[in-house]
């Protein structure tokens, strides 16, 4: 990827998002802050998608038709965009699934079923997301093997002192973490998990859903077996996700799906399976959406990932430095801007997260308010739910200052 | 709009909800929670004959949520059981002022008429299972 | 659903398929005649899809604010059309998966592996398609449990003598089946199948992917205990399948896919899911392929399923009549018109259906050739393949004349 | 277009295959298959020193997989068995005269000769495991 310099031109960019300019009911613009939920998507995405459905609208693989060539090498197309983005070494190593969800229970269903027994350990963290712990309570209480959480400290960040304590027994099967929380926004140091959990032989799966959105990510680099992520979280369509994993662990694992595309022949009481990764695509791809995913991929390498990061660092810098003006306010998640994304969490007073939420709306402002799928991390913070603004590349300052403006006026009604 | 929302008896409710506790010992105890935004409410329930002789809530959630369960504690005291099989979405939002909700919110002021309805079947399921059966359909779509 | 009276106004259908003027490589206009594979989408289709980025993406569920809410009232929406297409008695009984395929294996996974054991048996037929063949496979290899298949007879029906005979075993636990053979286009008559199964006590699957798109299906008089089908083979985008259980099953079900959305309340090691049909939906869903969706079946509804049935059964009988003019030509699947849909299968000659395919694609024929996932009843009829013309509301008889004339070009070159 | 794909030559390498059949006494036996058509090429060889020495394939499929395996058997018959890394794509494209082909139906024209391959590899595998390391790579994209 091109190193791109200087700042987001970001009044340019807000043009490639119609939504932007949304007027809301009660007639205020749209000021979206609900970007680790869901991202916006530039024009050329939906181009993209409106463009196959008008043109080139065909199933793929199995037909030799020109519709059916046009959309199998796009759609391969993508494959290998979203291996380079990531720098996969292969093609080979891309799975399309639905979302990061169905990437992570995809590893539990396949890998874990085959790896994973009785008295066994899979290590994961109090900050996960439901989706990086609920499969894994399912494989173990299927299994008899046992969860063992890494604690987070009070700043926000992973004990990797407990972590090591982990690794010193030898039942621990998997270590599977965020790369970045939804919540607190702290990076974790994942490349130091993975050095330490392979000094050990046990392999790691990244939950990326938050970071390969946000910053660059080199699979390689981080050496982790297993890597999954949304593409709507980054500019792409809803329905699909992304599951990485290397090619000669991914050899070995049994299909997931069974069905169209994943077989090379089935006999009635037998199958060969197909290639990688085509055996762990069963039916149908939503194709349509995989297709319009190479735009959004196209889009943020014109901008560059750390140009990406560095816009967000920014942000939310400047967030936190407008919130914590504001009375009453608590803030979660680390101070230091280098250790963190753009995800502000906070509770003011005694007002419960959705009638903040409700209070933002009047104003045009989305946040998230709630467990944001993160209970585990709710009951360790002690809280029943927090508020969530978070940012991409088209938010701005001004857009900040509307929140916070809103959150005053928060103050006001709740006499706080 | 917030301002029609977030009136004085709403903030009073939330921040001095009525009958707000344990009811040791309850013929009736039910829980449920929201699952879209975790608001949490327990109803215990005591019944005399078929009169709700005492009724208590725990809870924790926004304070549309714990203002309605505060105040339809006050609404149905002293009232017949069965009677809470005649209230309505509408009964409850009128009664907590808030008849513009959007879809979201509404779940929150509807979560412990819910619960009270959910309360009133056990009741009846363990002790007039057919009656209880009836009532159940009742409740669905809140 | 109401009762629409005469032919379809096929012109003006065809209006809104904007991909029907589409010209090849070649210079021919594109004949769409892949239908069983994909259908194309209609411009309703497609600006809804369209709208929804430009106005109001939003993940759903979730959060208050006003985008949130209208993303999540458009998607339940579908669920409620869905619903009321195949009349099953509440949402509940809706869940929203991939594809087809995905829908088959959710049952495998979930209700399978709690009541599939060793010795069981799993009876399904000779005609199905690779979707329903391989997850029982998976299931019984690993469950020790065995797979049985109903054969098929020389005209393309189900042996249902044979069917009766695999049901005097107190060892079957499902008996699944295809409603119409992607292949042959033979009806199945599942209603029989499902009385004789459920005088035993065995639930039944009906994989209705070729089915719910092209006649009027109705769940409740069926009583069908599990049904599955996709979005994109009936004008919907592609990355929606649908999954249909009957309540009461539903409910004692495991869930699936761990995650966000599917859970009430997660602790660090238990978890209490979510309400039907929430709990069989993890992750964020594919929001606007799914809203998408519903115009797709407002647009079956506006035309009526009978009319549907009623111009497919029309153009395959004009089909089969010329097709059977053409010297060489061995067609497959039953010659009787109401036991069959619109799915004309057949070879020509010793030209492999590749090359007839390549060939039909210079006249801008697009027809699929090959196994179509079928890979066993391809060993049935002791064929490596075949060619196979399908067709939906939107192809004329002209179009088949531009078939068969590339038909002939076909017997030309290879001097047959 | 199809006039120039189905000429005379294809057809018959397609009708009157060359070299097809088994191959008792074969050094080693590969099998592959097309998964996107189905098309299947077994190919069979023997090898004295280092010379193909026979070559025999069974297949079944389309005219440009089952002409392509045809002429790519007469094409390396009697040739050194390393020889087989050096061939390109483009050489068994324009042996069979078929350079225009899409993406789909290029695979067909390909598969004989990624079997080949893989059976050169499996060859060495068996014999010499250092240098079928080298070649496997080579066949990769096929
Ligand atoms: C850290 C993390 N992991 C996993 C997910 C799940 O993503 P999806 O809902 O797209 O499957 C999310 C987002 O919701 C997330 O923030
Ligand atoms: C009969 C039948 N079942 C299942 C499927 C699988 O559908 P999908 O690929 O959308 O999962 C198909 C279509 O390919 C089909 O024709």
């Amino acid at each position: 990827m091109m190193q791109k310099q200087g700042a987001l031109d970001v009044g340019k960019i807000r043009e490639d998002f119609p939504i932007l300019k949304r007027k809301l009911d009660g007639g205020k613009t749209l000021v979206y802050l609900d970007n680790a939920a869901t991202t916006q998507k530039p024009l050329s995405v939906i181009n993209a998608i409106h463009d196959y459905y008008m043109n080139y609208n065909s199933n793929i693989h199995r037909a030799v038709h020109q519709l059916a060539e046009e959309a199998t090498l796009a759609f391969e197309k993508t494959r290998e965009k979203v291996a380079k983005f990531i720098n996969a070494r292969s093609v080979e190593e891309i799975v399309f699934t639905r979302n990061a969800t169905e990437a992570i229970n995809l590893v539990a269903y396949s890998w874990g079923r085959s790896n994973v027994g009785r008295d066994d350990k899979i290590v994961i963290s109090e900050i996960e997301h439901h989706s990086n712990i609920v499969p894994w309570q399912i494989l173990a209480g299927e299994k008899g093997a046992k969860l063992e959480y890494i604690g987070v400290d009070d700043d926000g960040y992973l004990k990797m002192k407990e972590y090591g304590t982990h690794l010193d027994s030898n039942k621990v099967k998997l270590v599977s973490v965020s790369h970045m929380s939804n919540v607190l926004g702290t990076i974790i140091p994942v490349e130091e998990i993975i050095r330490m959990s392979h000094e050990r032989g046990i392999p790691v799966l990244v939950d990326a859903a938050q970071s390969v959105p946000h910053m660059q990510v080199d699979v390689q680099k981080m050496d982790c077996d297993f890597m999954a992520f949304s593409a709507h979280k980054m500019l792409g369509p809803t329905g699909v996700g992304i599951l990485y994993v290397k090619k000669e662990i991914l050899e070995k694992m049994p299909p997931f799906m069974g069905g169209g595309d994943m077989i090379k022949e089935v006999h009635k009481y037998e199958t060969r399976y197909n290639d990688l990764p085509y055996r762990f695509e069963g039916g149908t791809p939503n194709i349509a959406d995989v297709i319009g995913f190479s735009a959004a991929i196209e889009y943020l390498e014109d901008i560059g990932m750390d140009r990406v990061r560095d816009h967000e660092i920014e942000l939310t810098k400047y967030a936190i430095d407008r919130i914590t003006g504001v009375k009453g306010v608590t803030l979660y998640g680390p101070r230091n801007m280098t250790d963190r994304g753009g995800v502000v969490s906070f509770n003011i007073g005694d007002i419960h997260p959705h009638d903040l939420a409700t209070i933002m709306n009047d104003h045009g402002v989305a946040i998230r308010s709630g467990h944001h799928c993160a209970q585990v991390l709710m009951e360790r913070l002690d809280v029943a739910a927090t508020s969530r603004a978070s940012f991409y590349i088209y938010n701005t300052k001004e857009e900040i200052d509307t929140f916070i403006g809103a959150l005053e006026e928060a103050r006001r009604l709740f006499k706080i | 709009m917030s301002d029609d929302i977030y009136r004085e008896i709403i903030l009073d409710h939330y921040r001095n909800p009525r009958n707000k506790g344990k009811l040791p010992d309850a013929d009736v105890s039910i829980h449920d929670s929201n699952p879209l935004c975790g608001d949490e409410i327990d109803m215990h329930l005591k019944v005399d004959g078929s009169t709700i002789k005492d009724i208590k809530f725990e809870g924790r959630g926004c304070a549309i949520s714990q203002a309605s369960a505060s105040m339809l504690t006050e609404m149905v005291l002293g009232k017949p059981l069965t009677s809470v099989k005649d209230l309505s979405k509408n009964d409850i939002l009128e009664n907590i002022g808030l008849t513009s909700l959007g879809p979201a919110r509404i779940k929150c002021a509807l979560l412990s008429l819910k619960v009270l309805k959910l309360g009133m079947v056990k009741y009846y399921a363990d002790r007039d299972p057919d009656s209880a059966k009836k009532l159940q359909d009742d409740s669905k779509g809140l």
